[in-house]
Order: structure tokens, then C-alpha cells, then sequence
């Protein structure tokens, strides 16, 4: 298998499954007892914790663990603008939110919130001026993702957190696609939280983190026993904090990197599929972009057919089709960067990995030819 | 949770018992909120020439009333009273932030043997 | 090291360690797509929810994952009251409930909904004439736990259910302590939700599951990309989930078998004690009460110490006692089934599990009865 959907999911490295595995059967205490094999659990937890901060420039106090991304975004918004609900009822946050922080914002909005949602241009990337004109004296938060999932943009998250520090904002970022894969620090990048996710960086599925920087109060939405400040509460997953402290370690190692050569990788990629596929283009700004993603369009075909196509040849990809989606709906990101329906039809992402090669790339790149060709040769919308 | 000193002094407490003749008696705290301790202690030309404790309480409990009655021992009896909870979690190490009130009933147990010791004295 | 502390938590069974670890590296598809990665994940998750169902008596599409206990239990009960708020806002509990359940429906009480708190006498169970009397044409929830996790009594959980049923109330159960260790179906209960978790039955921690009967509406509390149903969001934790169904399977094979072996050695552990300790008392009801766990108060003592003092033996022990807790309160359950604070102090409980054995049991006793004798011998309120 040629595995290209790293946005979607990660395989988990072979050196976080091996530090998970004592917290399995071994220390597998309940962190909350005070015997010796609860504390070696605690004591995990705890170098984890120095772990994740470290990778994002943080105090390890100032980490919780939590279930993924969506509960980080979900305890960071929900948290914040209940907290403040009494100085106002204005949230920011961009079009192109991942639904996480979309379907918060949409339930608020449901519970006396305001919320603007800032446009994003043929980029994928917010202008400040329509922040600066978006703020009110009623606003308590902004939160704008680092780096958009789909087409890979980053938004200029340290200039938003400057504009949100002079208004006496609150500001959290959705930097799930960011850490591990371009430089994530706390303190250059102004924000006040910030959620994190594991299986993006190669640790496992079901554990994430949320950075809350020292003096935020937050509301909890959930309840119970108290632990992690009483933002997530219930027995702790060690060995999913484990995987998740391990991940992090080796995301800061091999940062610098994996950088260069996932950019590497992505330019030949991009390259590649625009110079041998007539018709095909690349969605949202090439420039301030993560390292490994590319997202295209190809007029005249499907992609949910597209990504069958691939499958068959054992290459994993993923598209904005609505086809593909549950609801039948286009991707938001593609229509808020300005596509017409009938191209994000015809997208297809690949977000490349630190274990994809420069082989598997060129293979890629043949298989997708062949495969726009072969349902243009069936499309009733493709003439040449 | 505990560091090794605690530890120790928990697990192998000094001066455990009672003193028949005492010269003073402290007895502090309530079984009701989980800790109960009491000191004895012996003076002899004005230094604390020796000290038991018994205690009802937590890990913590146990080990800062086995402190303080190292601490004490030989001490004059001014500079026993002088000793605070701090003295004790220092000794030990540190507490958890929580523990903290039980050095706090140690010194507390130590200085109401005094007072008991000064007020049959004076 | 002899484990007894498995209402705390158990360590994950080789077996289901075994069953997860293909998904962290092989099939490590988020099931969301639909490559085949993608399909392989989306399938054992399904495979797992099959195993969960039938653990239980109910319909795979009944059941939900969640990130664990405290999870399920906040999803289904503010999910049924937010549901259901415009036809009353009073809900009935118990005293002795899993802070999951107090601290939610505390959480209720300061917005607006009403909570009745029965009380459970001194065998710890409550009387269904107190559960009729609080009902009112308000009332749209009763939350009661089936097993207590720290004195192990059972709840007359189907006859709640039937009352409940007559009067057209929701009924949720906790039945964390339950599932897997006594037969658990929720026909024969008459439950609407049923919660469960996965590190006590053997399974990892981070995972459980939530029973929703068909055509039982749940308002959301977590918002994102509508996994399980919209009430969990997130990408799933696809080994976590593989890990709670094998456990499930195990424990549904192994049922009649631990029932009986564990109700031996728990006597064993009962008898031994009250008959080698002076002053030695069992908390709670006797005979309602799940197999493998044992609750004592020993006169004089301070049940962290006895906790420590065992634990420096190699016995991993839990106690109720307020010095052991971070806010350092006594445990609202000793409370509720009457004892003074200060036996309440002096108590131990020992949750048994399948790997303990009558050796262990009868090294257990007789370090409890040193330890015992020993602070006794430092203790100021003893004098024998
Ligand atoms: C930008 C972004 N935010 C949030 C999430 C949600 O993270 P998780 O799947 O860990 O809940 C994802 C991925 O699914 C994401 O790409
Ligand atoms: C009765 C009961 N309910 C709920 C929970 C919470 O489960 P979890 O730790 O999986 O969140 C527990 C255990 O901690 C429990 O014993
Ligand atoms: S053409 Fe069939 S779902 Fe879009
Ligand atoms: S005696 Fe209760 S906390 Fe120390």
C-alpha cells in the first residue's frame, strides 16, 4: 500500500507502540491510587506531559490531556466563551474550520452566540483587516485554526494573536495539523489555547491535548472525578498519553527534517501531477502552506470514483467530493477558497508522510493520470 | 507522592509510645477529621531530654510526628517550641501541598506539650 | 506484586492487547474513509460493536463508543434532560453514586433542573418505596448505578427500571462496575442507557460504550465530524474499540466461571479478616453485593497508612478514607451508609479479580492483620 492521506490518520510508529506496551499489561495502575503501580502510571503521565510541552514551547502545567482534537476544540470554545458570557457573546473564527470548532460555533450560535466567520479568498488564508473590522467590544474569542486540513494553508496565527492580545481577546488555534510538521511555539505564536491531536503525528487514535496558557479559566463541559483540572475527567488513557508524550518526542527530533523532505517530496508531487495532467490544478496558495499536502482539482471527473480508482491500484487518498461524504455535501473549504461546486467534485488530496518515498510518489503520480484519464473517457462533462 | 524521607519516617517511625511520668502532655487534633496526635516529653535541666509520640492520622501524620520528635530531642525547651511546620516538611523533604496541615498538627502537638509542661512548671 | 484493587482498574488482558495491536500499525485507517485501510478499520470497529452488544442483550446500532465511563454517563444524562427540559427538570439519583454522576448532576442543579438524592441506608441499597415517593409529574430522569464501585452493592436496578417505564421516565444506569462481572441484559433491567467502561473488565482505559435504546432521543454535548451517531465526535479510537469488544467477548465467556470463583475467594477474604482482626467490621450489604469485592473499617486506624503499609509489602489496596482523597474528604458513600467519619478513616476495600488466587488471598489477610496491629501500636485513639 501507497499510504497518502496523512491528514487523515497516521500509522502509529513502531517506537510508540513500544512505549505503550508497559502501560498495557505492566503499569497498568490508575494514575489516581497512591500504590506503587499507580504511580508508576502517574509518573508516565507526568514525563509525557513535559513531553507534549515541550514540542510547543509550553510549562507542562499548562498541558491537560484529552481525548483528541475535536474534545480539545470542543473544551477550549465551549470553555472560554462560557466562562465570559457575561462580558459578551461574540466568537471569530475563520470559514474553514475543521468541523470540530464549525459545529461548536454552530451550536453556540443556537445558545445566544454571535459568531463571524471570517472569509478566506482564493488562498485559503484570512485577511487581518477583516479581523481587525470583525472585533467588537462584545468579543471573547477568536479562534482560527494554524493549518487548514484540507488544502494545508497556515493562517498568520502569531499576527491574530497579537490583534486578540491588544483587544484583550481570548485565542485558541486548532494547530491539530500543524505540530510535529512545521515549528509550533506558544509563546511566538500569541495564543492563549491550543489543541493538539495524536494519530496526526503518528502516535495513536483517541488521545489528544489542549494548551491552556497559565491564568485562562475555563467552564467545564464535562464532569466527574476531577481529573486533568477537571476539564477531563475519568480514568486516565496512560498508555495513550504515553504513545502521544513519545510521539511528540520524536516530532521535535525529526522536525527540521521532515520538513525539507516532505516539501520535497510535495513540489514533485505537485509538479508532476500538473505538468502530466492536462486540465488539473492546485487548490489553495502554494506558498503558506504545511510541507506535505497537496490538494488538486481535475476537470470533468468525480472523486469519490477517483479515489476508488487508486484504491484498487493499493494507494490511499481522500477527496472533497460530496459524493464521498456522508451528507452529500461539498467541502466548505473548497467552496470558501472560491470553487464551484463542479470542480471540488473533481479534488483530490494527497498528504504525504515521513515514510512515503520518492518512488511511491512517482507511482502516484502515473496511477492518477491513468486514472483522470479513464473516467474522462467515461464522462459526459469531458469533451477534448 | 511521598518522598523517601517521608517514607522512612512512616515506615520506621522514632520515638513511638508514651511517656508514663511526663513532664508535659500535647494532645491535638480530632478523630472526626482523621487525625489525632499526641506528644510526651521528658525535660531535664531545660532541654527535652526525651519525646514519644502516638498518632491517629495519615502517612504524612505519622512521619512528621516522628520528624518533630527527632528534631526536638535535646533541643532547650525554647528552641523546641520555636520549631515550625515548615522545619518539618523541610526535614522531610517537602510535602504535598495537601499534607501540608499535618506538619502543621505536629508542631502544633509539640508546642501544646510545652505549654502543658511551662504550666505545671511555673 | 498482588493486585486487588480491580474496581480501580485491571490490567488489559494478553489476549486483548493481541487483538489490538494490529490497529495501531496495520490496519490504521481512520474509518471515515473508504480505502481499504480505511474499510478494515471501519469493520473490526463494527465487529466490536457487535461483541459489545452481546455482552449485554442489546442491538449493535443501540450502542455507541465513548472515551469511557465518565464519558457515557455525562452523554446520557445531560443528553436526556437537554432533550427532554421543555417537559420537566427533575431528576432522581442515588447518594452513592460515581462522581460522574454527582458531579453532572450537581453541574444540573446550578442550571436550573432539580435533584432528588435517595439515600441507601445501611446496606446501601435504596428502597423503591423512596424512589416512588420522590416521582413527580416532573420528573424526566432516574440515574441509579447498578454495582457501587466502592462497597460492590447491587441496585434493584430492574424493578427502578419498571417503575420508571409506568411512569414514562428515561432511565440511565451506571453500569461500570457491573458489565462483565455479574449478567448484565437490558431488557431484563428495563434500562433506556446503559454506561460501561473498558479498563475495568480487562479492556484499555480511554474506551467504553453507551447503550442508547432505540427511539431514544439525546441532545449532543460534544459537537464535530458526526462520528458514533453525533455524540461522539472525534476520529475514532479504533484500537481502543477492537480492545473493549475482545474484552467483552472474554468476559461474556468467562462470566459463570469468575462469578463463582470470585464470590470463594471474596468470602475467603471476608472470613479471614473479620475472624483474624479485632475490631474489624464489613461495609455495606452482604449478600447484594458483586463477587469480587470486600469493604472493611478497622477501629483506630487510618486507612492511608494501612494502604501504604501494604503496599510496601507488594499489595496494591484501595481505601475511603478523606486523607487519601485530594480534597480531603471522607468518601461520600461510607457517609451515606452511615458510618462516622472516623471508621470511615480506618477503611480498606479489596476488589478481587480472575488472576488473584486463594495464596494471595491468604497473604493479603495476614498482612492486613499486621499492618493493622502495627499502626494500632502507634495510634492514639487505640488502647487495648
Ligand atoms: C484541523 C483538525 N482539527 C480537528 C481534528 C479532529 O481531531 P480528532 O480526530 O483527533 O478528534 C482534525 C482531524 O480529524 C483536524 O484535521
Ligand atoms: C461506577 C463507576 N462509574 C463511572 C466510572 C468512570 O469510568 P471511567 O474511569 O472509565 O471514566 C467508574 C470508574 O472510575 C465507576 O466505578
Ligand atoms: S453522483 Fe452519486 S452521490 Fe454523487
Ligand atoms: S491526617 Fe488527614 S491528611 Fe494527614
Amino acid at each position: 500500500m501507497i499510504y497518502m492521506d496523512h491528514a487523515a490518520t497516521a500509522p502509529v510508529r513502531k517506537e510508540v507502540l513500544e512505549a505503550m506496551e508497559p502501560y498495557f499489561t505492566k503499569y497498568f495502575g490508575n494514575p489516581s491510587t497512591f500504590y506503587t503501580v499507580g504511580r508508576e502510571a502517574k509518573k508516565a503521565m507526568e514525563e509525557s506531559r513535559e513531553k507534549v510541552a515541550e514540542l510547543i514551547g509550553a510549562n507542562p502545567e499548562e498541558i491537560i490531556f484529552t481525548t483528541g482534537g475535536t474534545q480539545s476544540d470542543n473544551i477550549a470554545i465551549k470553555g472560554i466563551v462560557l466562562k465570559n458570557k457575561n462580558k459578551g457573546n461574540h466568537i471569530i473564527t475563520s470559514q474553514i474550520e475543521h468541523p470540530a470548532v464549525i459545529e461548536t460555533c454552530k451550536y453556540l450560535e443556537k445558545n445566544g452566540f454571535e459568531v463571524t466567520y471570517l472569509p478566506v479568498y482564493e488562498e485559503g488564508i484570512i485577511k487581518i483587516e477583516d479581523l481587525k473590522e470583525a472585533i467588537t467590544d462584545k468579543t471573547i474569542l477568536i479562534t482560527i485554526m494554524h493549518v487548514n486540513n484540507e488544502i494545508g494553508t497556515i493562517q498568520p496565527i502569531a499576527e491574530i494573536g497579537k490583534i486578540a492580545k491588544e483587544n484583550k481577546i481570548k485565542f485558541h488555534t486548532d494547530a491539530v495539523q500543524s505540530v510535529g510538521k512545521i515549528p509550533v511555539d506558544v509563546n511566538e505564536l500569541n495564543v492563549d489555547l491550543l489543541s493538539m491531536s495524536g494519530h496526526k503525528i503518528y502516535g495513536p487514535k483517541g488521545i489528544g491535548a489542549l494548551y491552556i496558557r497559565k491564568r485562562t479559566r475555563l467552564e467545564p463541559i464535562l464532569h466527574g472525578g476531577g481529573q486533568e483540572k477537571d476539564l477531563n475527567p475519568g480514568t486516565e488513557n496512560v498508555s495513550g498519553i504515553v504513545g502521544l508524550g513519545k510521539a511528540c518526542e520524536i516530532a521535535k527530533e525529526e522536525l527540521e527534517y521532515n520538513q525539507k523532505y516532505l516539501t520535497k517530496l510535495r513540489d514533485m508531487l505537485i509538479e508532476g501531477i500538473l505538468s502530466n495532467i492536462e486540465e488539473s490544478y492546485l487548490n489553495g496558495d502554494l506558498i503558506n502552506k504545511v510541507p506535505g499536502t497537496a490538494n488538486f482539482h481535475f476537470v470533468g471527473i468525480e472523486g469519490e470514483g477517483l479515489v476508488l480508482l487508486l484504491d484498487g491500484k493499493g494507494i490511499a487518498a481522500s477527496t472533497g467530493s460530496a459524493c464521498s461524504s456522508k451528507k452529500l455535501e461539498a467541502s466548505h473549504v473548497l467552496k470558501a477558497i472560491g470553487l464551484e461546486d463542479v470542480d471540488s467534485h473533481g479534488s483530490l488530496r494527497l498528504t504525504l508522510g515521513s515514510e512515503n518515498t520518492e518512488e511511491e510518489v512517482t507511482k502516484v503520480i502515473q496511477a492518477t493520470e491513468e486514472a483522470v484519464k479513464r473516467l474522462r473517457s467515461m464522462s459526459s462533462i469531458w469533451n477534448q | 507522592m511521598y518522598t523517601d524521607k517521608v517514607m522512612d519516617h512512616f515506615q520506621n517511625p522514632r520515638n513511638v509510645g508514651e511517656i508514663e511520668d511526663a513532664d508535659g502532655i500535647g494532645e491535638v487534633g480530632n478523630p472526626t477529621c482523621g487525625d489525632m496526635m499526641t506528644i510526651y516529653i521528658k525535660v531535664k535541666d531545660d532541654k527535652i531530654d526525651d519525646i514519644k509520640f502516638k498518632t491517629f492520622g495519615c502517612g504524612a501524620a505519622i512521619a512528621t510526628s516522628s520528624m518533630i520528635t527527632e528534631l526536638a530531642k535535646g533541643k532547650t525547651v525554647d528552641d523546641a517550641y520555636a520549631i515550625s511546620r515548615n522545619d518539618v516538611a523541610e526535614a522531610l523533604n517537602g510535602l504535598p501541598d495537601v499534607k501540608m496541615h499535618c506538619s502543621n498538627l505536629a508542631a502544633d502537638a509539640l508546642q501544646a506539650a510545652i505549654d502543658n509542661y511551662r504550666s505545671k512548671n511555673s
